[in-house]
């Protein structure tokens, strides 16, 4: 069928990819890097310090109720007599795995949802951004506690809560994003070549608003993290005595005379959002080498 | 410019009426209805009370009979503070209610959008000055410390130990009761106005027409406040419409935090409560209030940019 | 010898360096030229070759990371170096700029009545009225019809033919003596650009404008300029007046620039080129930047290489150039 | 000679603004043009921006959706009602090389990735060794060396891209190249190396080309027959030759009158035809010709009529005035 | 420019807006004439007869009067009845209004009023929810089942002041129902007029010491002085305001910066530090009411199981609970009532365990849970469900560790289940849980109050628990003839109730509240029902 043109054969030699370009930018920028290993960092801490610590989370101790930090409890102990510091850990990989979990949902019904309408454009781009601006206009707070009174109280439920009203603004900004890359000559170069739809959205869109959507999630993360604290302050989510740290620090807010119970958990919380917010924007200006 | 108001209204409406249904059907679903309590009425104290707020009835009655209550401008009874009416809870005569969260985010904007856009068309006309790192990284900071810590630690510094401002409460809503939850609200969104607009700032000093104008040889002033301003606001603008209907309904944590007895509270106390007129009537609330602002704010951005004007 | 009179604009010896994360980008190189009253002087090259960056330094517009060093004389004045609000003094009123994109370089958040009239009321201390009568003056003469109405209008109300000649009027408000049209009917259809070029040599005349008129289309050049200036990679490699340029040019790099045009008067059965690349800036051969593409490339081109005169007003940077060494 | 691609009476139009208060504006981009391409030629398509030919383009190759007529492809598959299947048949055969270089190339993808794509979307059935060898072949034809394989678009320079691309369109011997301002965004020097290596494509793999260009010096020396088009319409239609001397519509007299010539002599001694304004908007065409509101001989006749197409000389030309 | 100037006037206009509003030197100056009271949360309703929680309550004390009334310890004191004659049989109370009593209109209250009062009670139509306090009247509880008109109620206007009220059988208690916020009396005319709008603060009249000036949901509610109140010369303070300040910290925070004078609880684990720094303030007084925890015995594994029921409440060591978990003096409960209800006619009913050592009762809580079959093989799976508050998550979270560190971490696992207020109550109501917090303040000082909570089918009786024997025994002592035939049945029927251990009583009640020291008159130590009125309080 092809004999016009010449086939030979040889070695290829290979240049780095992509994202490994993306990370070599990236490492250059000093901030990003020490945020992105604070937060390694803090999550193997929030994987082993439980794990290894020689008191248990839930440990009640009548005789140490409310004590200021020590260096028997590094993080003081709360009204039970529990230990602030494995608390905080434990908290904080409850916290991790929500926000974690929520995210990829939200990135995956996000894109997807996205992707179709800003693609396929048209009455179904209306129709799918109308349900979108349908759900954006019911209370938030009421749509959790309806969840938890329909299905009963989980964690799970927590981040279906959380990721049920994120993946709405992720929609939207893939979907813009859809629009402006739908339009690029290398998608068309793509139709001509007689590649499917499905196809150009796996292959050429979503892979080019990754970028955008991976900075937004790294600003999502945050979020989430506020979020679940909000949901914990309802009840909903997480219960005791696991704990989180929305929980840790609702719960610190109400009693200031024990800072040692909102300074601890806060300033984890602060410490990782920071970090976040640090590691997105060192990822923006990766994406984007101008 | 009307017609465009008009235009952007009507096609708003069936997205408020797939709202309300939408809300209507969630409501109804919940288990639990409004009047158990902890001591159970009698069977037929219960089927008066349900008759009175039309519960007997087949639902899809029930809804018909709320969209024609709604057309009266009415948003029927309270099914938590029995007998009274929501237009009058939610718009009492004095202080209260809507007006309450009307106010506060009213006094937030107003402080915030002009000082947001100040702080930032400084920080981005300084670019990488120490004043621009502090807006910047001011901004990070608010957005990782939510309100939950903000407005406790506010109250603990500045009303129970220097006993400078009321710790709650919204008193005649004077400036000394506001002082707080207001404060806390700018801190939470004045950030992120700056930011944006610094960015923004940023793209239009970048721009061509602004070399135009500097080829021009205009001072720096009138390059700023004539060539620069306008382009710059837009981004901010565009901002303000879901920020206001933000505060409006979201501001729930600092309503409960300084116990003002505003929207985010009545919120509340309603979905935990079960008080179904009051969650649909402050849904709708919330949407109307949405759609309006996102007008008002294609409004002004048809104001502003000449080039969406047919 | 015209030599002796005094030029209206002096570059001497200009650099403009950018600072960038990956090093610096040597954007102009030692240019040296001098323009004379009412010359219309071409400037061409390829992209990178400076030649956009040069005028904006000229202009007092480079980006903020840009670094000039050199002088600049423009009517005896220094502008290396001077301050923003002289330099104010100056640009918009004695020297005037045109932009490449007519679509991108009027404001189109203001009115052109408004972004007309600010340039007579700062320049010349007119009232609003005055300029605005000015203005519409101007619209007219560049052909805008229906100008007193149209000037209150934006920007994006009009073509962009159109809005060229509102650009071209508004630089020609306060009667300049120097004229910089950067590229301004590049992105032009070829009939709107002849308009435009007629217009630009109608004013001339006119105003007795001198107008430095920057272009890769040797067309336009052989079709508008007295003189052209030959760039590439931040290097001045031969100036002449344009005969010489397109018949008797010296530079490797003018010889081979003219052949590789397609062209509607002559034809080839196969066009000339230039093999290779443009230069990449941050890395920039010693000596000739031209020397990896030169088909008449030596040792001696890696070398230092000083401008030679070949004869009056025929200027050469490139070691095969026989002259005067200046 | 065979009649690769025949259009008859071929029109695209956009609908604008369409909402629930407002009936749509209709953009007349290409309104009723005919003509055929030969097997083997090189057909150049000229016009001001907004004349329609960059949409008459996309429409060939099933960009842009055809609103009526008729363009018959390869003399078997109609183009303005072709299914799935003889589209891909179509993608086979007809290839499309963009305007700008890099923003044809996704930048996520290696240049190997690339240039596969439409082999490996269009013959699923070849194995993957088949398609690398594949690869390689074609870039050593367009002259990109192989060990830029694995690179990223964002890598090389835009005359590097457009090498890309053009890999990209031959990788699948296709029969037809539409080339849309395919070296318009291109240095002089650079131009000039892509041109040639059209020209000798052309002739190694006896390819049809479709050349659209507003930079008549570029059509000249690259085409066999140039189609004038003006406002979505032909304006005339003929041999290289017959259109730069001979010349009959007025637009087309225009159009070559205002292109500088790179030569000062000629080009100060030359007679330029100005023309009066701007282009008309394509969504409210002018009655009658279209080109009546700039012509210079405009008459009422040509304000009412709207002329047919007819050979005159040897130049097929669509003016009330000349017969 | 423009945007320039825009920007300044805003901001100015800002600043000015809000520095021009009235500003009071913070609260810190209190007012002299007003009193400023926390009251917990909204009422509910301004209705009395639909009254069925304490911050309704407390407002209709003040709003309203009933036949009879109280004194700070509870006691029952005349109120718009100046005196009233019993028959000697019990079942006959004549009641005789004041002269001259008139309504804050001004429109005089006559016996009218008070027998329409009561027909509102019993009204199925009004839908009280304490509708049961006129089912002992004759005809009530036919009216309340609607097989009767509401005119037929046993309560008769003998002429203008004068009312005669039929009982169905005597009851001892019936002068403290009187006294009920449900029971108080409304004016017929008002109430006629404006039909169910008349609760409405706007067009209420009232009968009591205040009348509503102006509500703001969630917000605050003003009541000022009502001229026509009987008592009015008493009245010392002309404006009460009540707030409903849900959050106890944000109530403890306006406390501290002077804004109110009389906080509604405290916030659990301040109260060590509250106690210390406000010596003075704080009152902390035991309360009328029980918390314990229901274990649902509708389920197998509790109601075939007696043994494990005991255990689980043996394992729970109340001292600690009380004091090191709760901390403000609450008094640990080992029986089924208080002991203090009644006077104290019931103290002494206590498990004989109570006074065994902890250790002990260890060792027999573990015995009984071994021979209830549970086990490190078979062990215990158990959710305590209770509604979102700190102070419930608390002693869940104490409980749930004391039972695990007496039958050890492999033999029960305890799963909190934290749930919102309305699903609690509706899975409380149906029993779908396994164990679940639970507590009843009396409505009035009656053994009863208790009593009813472990009656078959009673609304209340969220365990589920179910005895014959008991229901038979409580309804003999409704029946009996003399009061101390009455304490021994209830003593006999409480002994079988709490041996059948379907309930784990935990603790009686406390309440706390910092009152400031301009407040006088208001002595909350020996009101253990914590039903106050306003018309007490006094200011320095």
């Amino acid at each position: 069928m092809f004999g016009k043109i010449n086939t030979l054969n040889l070695d290829i030699p290979k240049t780095k990819g992509f994202w490994l370009s993306v990370f070599a930018r990236l490492s250059r920028n000093k901030l990003a890097m020490t945020s992105g290993l604070i937060i390694v960092i803090l999550t193997l801490m929030c994987i082993f310090v439980p794990m290894v610590s020689s008191v248990a989370f839930d440990k009640t101790d009548w005789g140490q109720i409310m004590q200021t930090p020590s260096g028997q409890h590094w993080f003081g102990t709360d009204s039970l007599g529990r230990d602030l510091f494995v608390r905080c850990f434990i908290g904080g990989r409850i916290t991790f795995e929500i926000a974690f979990a929520a995210a990829f949902v939200v990135l995956l019904v996000g894109i997807f949802y996205g992707a179709i309408a800003g693609y396929v454009g048209g009455k179904l781009d209306t129709i799918m951004m109308r349900v979108v601006d349908v759900l954006y206009g019911i209370p938030f707070l009421f749509f959790c506690i309806l969840l938890i009174t329909l299905f009963g109280n989980s964690m799970a439920l927590s981040f279906v809560a959380i990721a049920a009203i994120s993946w709405l603004d992720m929609s939207r900004i893939v979907r813009g994003q859809t629009l402006s890359i739908k339009h690029k000559e290398f998608v068309e170069a793509a139709m001509i070549s007689g590649v499917s739809n499905l196809k150009i959205i796996t292959r050429h869109v979503i892979p080019n608003l990754l970028g955008v959507v991976i900075v937004y999630a790294a600003l999502t993360v945050p979020n989430m993290i506020v979020m679940s604290a909000v949901l914990s302050f309802f009840g909903l989510g997480v219960t005791e005595p696991m704990t989180s740290w929305g929980l840790l620090i609702s719960d610190g807010a109400q009693n200031m005379q024990a800072w040692w119970l909102l300074l601890f958990p806060a300033g984890l919380m602060i410490i990782t959002l920071l970090s976040f917010a640090f590691l997105a924007n060192g990822l923006r200006d990766a994406l984007d080498p101008r | 410019m009307l017609k465009f108001a008009i235009k952007r209204t009507l096609v708003a409406i069936p997205t408020l009426l797939a709202i309300i249904t939408l809300v209507f059907i969630l409501v109804h679903m919940t288990p639990g209805n409004p009047f158990d309590g902890e001591r159970a009425l009698s069977p037929e104290a219960l089927k008066s009370l349900m008759t009175q707020y039309r519960l007997n009835l087949p639902i899809w009655q029930q809804y018909l009979l709320y969209l024609n209550d709604l057309l009266h401008g009415s948003f029927g009874i309270s099914m938590k503070y029995l007998g009274q009416s929501i237009n009058g809870l939610l718009f009492p005569d004095n202080m209260g209610g809507f007006w309450v969260t009307l106010r506060l985010s009213i006094y937030t904007m107003v402080i915030a959008v002009p000082s947001g856009i100040i702080l930032g068309a400084y920080a981005g006309l300084h670019k990488n000055s120490w004043f621009d790192k502090i807006v910047v990284s001011s901004n990070i900071f608010f957005t990782a410390v939510p309100t939950m810590v903000t407005g406790p630690l506010a109250v603990l510094i500045l009303a129970v130990t220097l006993r400078i401002f009321p710790a709650g409460g919204w008193g005649d809503g004077d400036f000394q009761h506001l002082f707080l939850p207001v404060l806390v609200l700018i801190l939470a969104y004045l950030p992120t106005i700056a930011f944006v607009m610094r960015g923004s700032i940023i793209d239009v000093l970048n721009s061509n027409y602004i070399r135009t104008a500097r080829a021009k040889g205009l001072p720096t002033k009138t390059i700023l406040f004539k060539h620069a301003i306008k382009p710059a606001i837009l981004p901010v603008i565009s901002l303000l419409g879901p920020m206001f209907a933000g505060i409006l309904v979201g501001a729930v944590v600092t309503e409960q935090i300084f116990t003002l007895p505003g929207l985010g509270v009545l919120t509340t106390n309603a979905a935990t409560n079960r008080d179904y007129n009051m969650i649909m009537a402050i849904t709708i609330l919330g949407s109307i209030l949405t759609i309006v602002f996102n007008i008002i704010v294609d409004l002004l951005y048809m104001l502003l940019d000449p080039k969406i004007k047919q | 010898m015209t030599e002796k009179k005094i030029p209206l604009l002096d570059v001497r010896n200009l650099s403009v360096e950018f600072k960038v994360q990956d090093g610096m980008v040597k954007a102009v190189n030692g240019l040296s030229f001098k323009v004379y009253d009412g010359e219309i002087i071409g400037i061409v090259g390829e992209s990178g070759s400076g030649k956009s960056q040069t005028m904006l330094a000229l202009m007092g517009l480079l980006a903020s990371n840009g670094k000039i060093s050199g002088s600049v004389k423009f009517m005896g004045q220094e502008l290396v170096g001077i301050s923003t609000s002289k330099l104010n003094k100056i640009r918009g009123d004695k020297m005037a700029m045109i932009f490449q994109d007519p679509m991108t370089s009027l404001n189109p958040y203001l009115k052109i009545s408004s972004q007309m009239t600010e340039v007579l009321m700062l320049h010349k201390n007119m009232s609003y009225k005055d300029a605005l009568a000015e203005s519409i003056k101007m619209l007219e003469r560049v052909k805008i019809p229906e100008a007193s109405n149209r000037i209150h209008l934006y920007p994006h109300e009009f073509s962009g033919g159109m809005r060229q000649r509102v650009m071209i009027a508004m630089s020609l408000l306060t009667k300049p003596k120097l004229l910089i049209a950067d590229e301004p009917t590049t992105a032009l259809d070829v009939t709107v650009q002849a308009q435009i070029l007629e217009l630009l040599k109608e004013l001339r005349k006119e105003f007795g404008m001198t107008i430095i008129f920057i272009t890769h289309d040797m067309g336009v050049v052989a079709n508008l300029c007295d003189r052209v200036n030959v760039m590439y990679g931040g290097w001045l490699m031969e100036t002449a007046s344009i005969n010489t340029i397109f018949n008797n040019s010296v530079h490797p790099y003018t010889q081979a620039l003219l052949a590789t045009i397609p062209s509607l008067d002559t034809h080839v059965e196969k066009l000339k080129t230039i093999p290779g690349e443009p230069p990449n800036l941050l890395q920039l051969p010693t000596g000739c930047p031209f020397q990896p593409r030169c088909s008449q490339a030596n040792h001696l081109c890696s070398e230092s290489i000083p401008l030679r005169r070949v004869e009056p007003r025929h200027v050469v940077k490139c070691v095969n150039a026989q002259g005067v060494v200046l | 000679m065979k009649k690769i691609l025949s259009v008859k009476d071929l029109k695209v139009h956009f609908h604008l603004g369409r909402s629930w208060f407002k009936s749509a504006r209709v953009v007349h981009a290409v309104d009723g043009v005919s003509f055929d391409v030969f097997e083997g030629e090189t057909l150049g398509i000229v016009g001001e921006s907004g004349c329609g030919k960059s949409s008459l383009a996309r429409a060939l190759c099933g960009l842009n959706k055809i609103t009526s007529g008729s363009a018959l492809f390869n003399e078997t598959i109609e183009l303005a009602t072709a299914n799935k299947a003889q589209w891909n048949d179509v993608h086979k055969q007809v290839q499309f090389i963009f305007q700008d270089p890099v923003a044809a190339l996704d930048p996520r993808m290696t240049v190997a990735e690339i240039i596969a794509e439409p082999l490996i979307t269009l013959y699923p059935q070849m194995t993957s060794s088949q398609v690398m060898a594949k690869v390689l072949a074609t870039m050593k034809l367009v002259g990109l060396s192989q060990n830029q394989i694995n690179r990223y678009p964002q890598e090389f320079s835009g005359g590097q891209c457009q090498r890309i691309g053009i890999a990209r369109a031959l990788i699948l011997e296709p029969k037809v190249l539409i080339c849309d301002e395919s070296v318009s965004a291109l240095d002089v020097s650079i131009k000039a190396q892509i041109i040639n290596l059209l020209q000798d494509l052309q002739q190694q793999l006896k390819l049809t080309i479709i050349f659209i260009s507003h930079d008549l010096g570029v059509i000249k020396h690259i085409c066999k027959r140039i189609l004038v088009m003006y406002l979505g319409n032909i304006m005339e239609l003929g041999d290289k030759q017959s259109v730069y001397e001979n010349a009959l519509h007025p637009y087309t007299k225009a159009l070559l009158s205002a292109v500088p010539v790179a030569n000062p002599e000629l080009e100060k001694a030359k007679q330029i035809q100005l023309l009066e304004g701007d282009l008309p908007s394509p969504i409210n065409p002018p009655k009658g010709c279209v080109f009546n509101t700039r012509c210079p001989q405009a008459t009422n006749e040509c304000r009412a009529t709207r002329p047919q197409t007819k050979m005159v000389a040897n130049n097929l030309v669509s003016c009330v005035q000349i017969h | 420019m423009k945007i320039k100037h825009l920007a300044i006037t805003l901001f100015t206009a800002s600043l000015a807006l809000t520095a021009c509003s009235k500003s009071s030197d913070t609260a810190t100056t209190k007012s002299k004439d007003t009193i400023v009271v926390d009251n917990g949360d909204d009422a509910p309703t301004t209705d009395p007869v639909l009254d069925q929680d304490s911050t309704s309550s407390r407002m209709v004390f003040d709003l309203f009067s009933g036949l009879t009334s109280f004194d700070q310890s509870n006691k029952i004191i005349p109120g718009l009845a100046e005196k009233w004659d019993v028959s000697p049989d019990g079942k006959i109370y004549t009641f005789h209004l004041r002269s001259g009593l008139k309504f804050s209109d001004g429109t005089p209250i006559t016996a009218e009023d008070v027998v329409f009062s009561w027909q509102r009670v019993a009204d199925p139509k009004v839908g009280s929810p304490y509708n049961m306090l006129a089912s002992n009247i004759v005809n009530g509880q036919a009216i309340i089942d609607g097989k009767m008109q509401p005119n037929q109620l046993g309560v008769k206007a003998v002429d203008q002041n004068t009312i005669t009220i039929n009982l169905n059988h005597p009851d001892a208690s019936f002068l403290q129902i009187c006294a009920m916020p449900n029971t108080v009396i409304v004016s017929k005319k008002n109430l006629q007029k404006f039909g169910i709008d008349w609760a409405n603060p706007k067009n209420m009249v009232t009968s009591g010491a205040y009348t509503i000036k102006e509500w703001i949901a969630k917000g605050h509610l003003t009541l000022i002085k009502n001229p026509n109140y009987y008592d009015a010369i008493n009245v010392s303070i002309p404006n009460v305001i009540l707030l409903p300040i849900v959050d106890t910290n944000a109530s403890l925070n306006q406390y501290q910066t002077k804004q109110i004078d009389i906080t509604n609880s405290l916030p659990i684990d301040q109260y060590k530090n509250i106690s210390q720094q406000y010596p003075n303030e704080i009152h902390t007084v035991t309360q009328e009411g029980l918390y314990y925890y229901d274990l649902n015995m509708s389920l197998p594994k509790f109601k075939s199981n007696p043994q494990l029921r005991q255990a689980l409440s043996m394992a729970v060591d109340r001292q600690v609970l009380v004091k090191d978990v709760l901390g403000q003096h609450q008094i640990p409960a080992y029986s089924f009532v208080t002991s203090t209800v009644e006077g104290g006619k019931f103290a002494g009913l206590n498990y004989d365990w109570a006074t065994w050592s902890r250790d002990k009762q260890i060792t027999k809580a573990q015995e009984l849970f071994k021979a209830a079959g549970y086990g490190p093989s078979n062990p215990l799976e158990i959710t305590i469900s209770y509604n979102t508050m700190d102070s419930h998550k608390k002693i869940a979270l104490a409980i749930a560790s004391m039972w695990q560190q007496v039958f050890g971490n492999n033999s029960i696992k305890v799963t909190q289940g934290n749930q919102e207020w309305k699903t609690f109550l509706k899975v409380r109501n149906l029993a779908n849980y396994d164990v679940a917090r639970d507590g009843w303040i009396a409505d009035y000082d009656s053994v009863d109050s208790y009593t009813n909570l472990y009656q078959c089918g009673n609304p209340q009786d969220n365990s589920k628990y179910c005895n014959q024997e008991y229901n038979s025994l409580i309804s003999q002592a409704q029946n009996s003839t003399t009061p101390e035939q009455r304490v021994s049945l209830i003593k006999q029927a409480i002994n079988i109730a709490q041996n059948d251990y379907p309930i784990i009583p935990l603790y009686q009640y406390t309440y706390s509240r910092l009152v400031d020291q301009r407040v006088t008159g208001y002595t909350p130590e020996t009101n253990h029902l914590d039903h106050v009125q306003s018309k007490w309080y006094k200011l320095k």
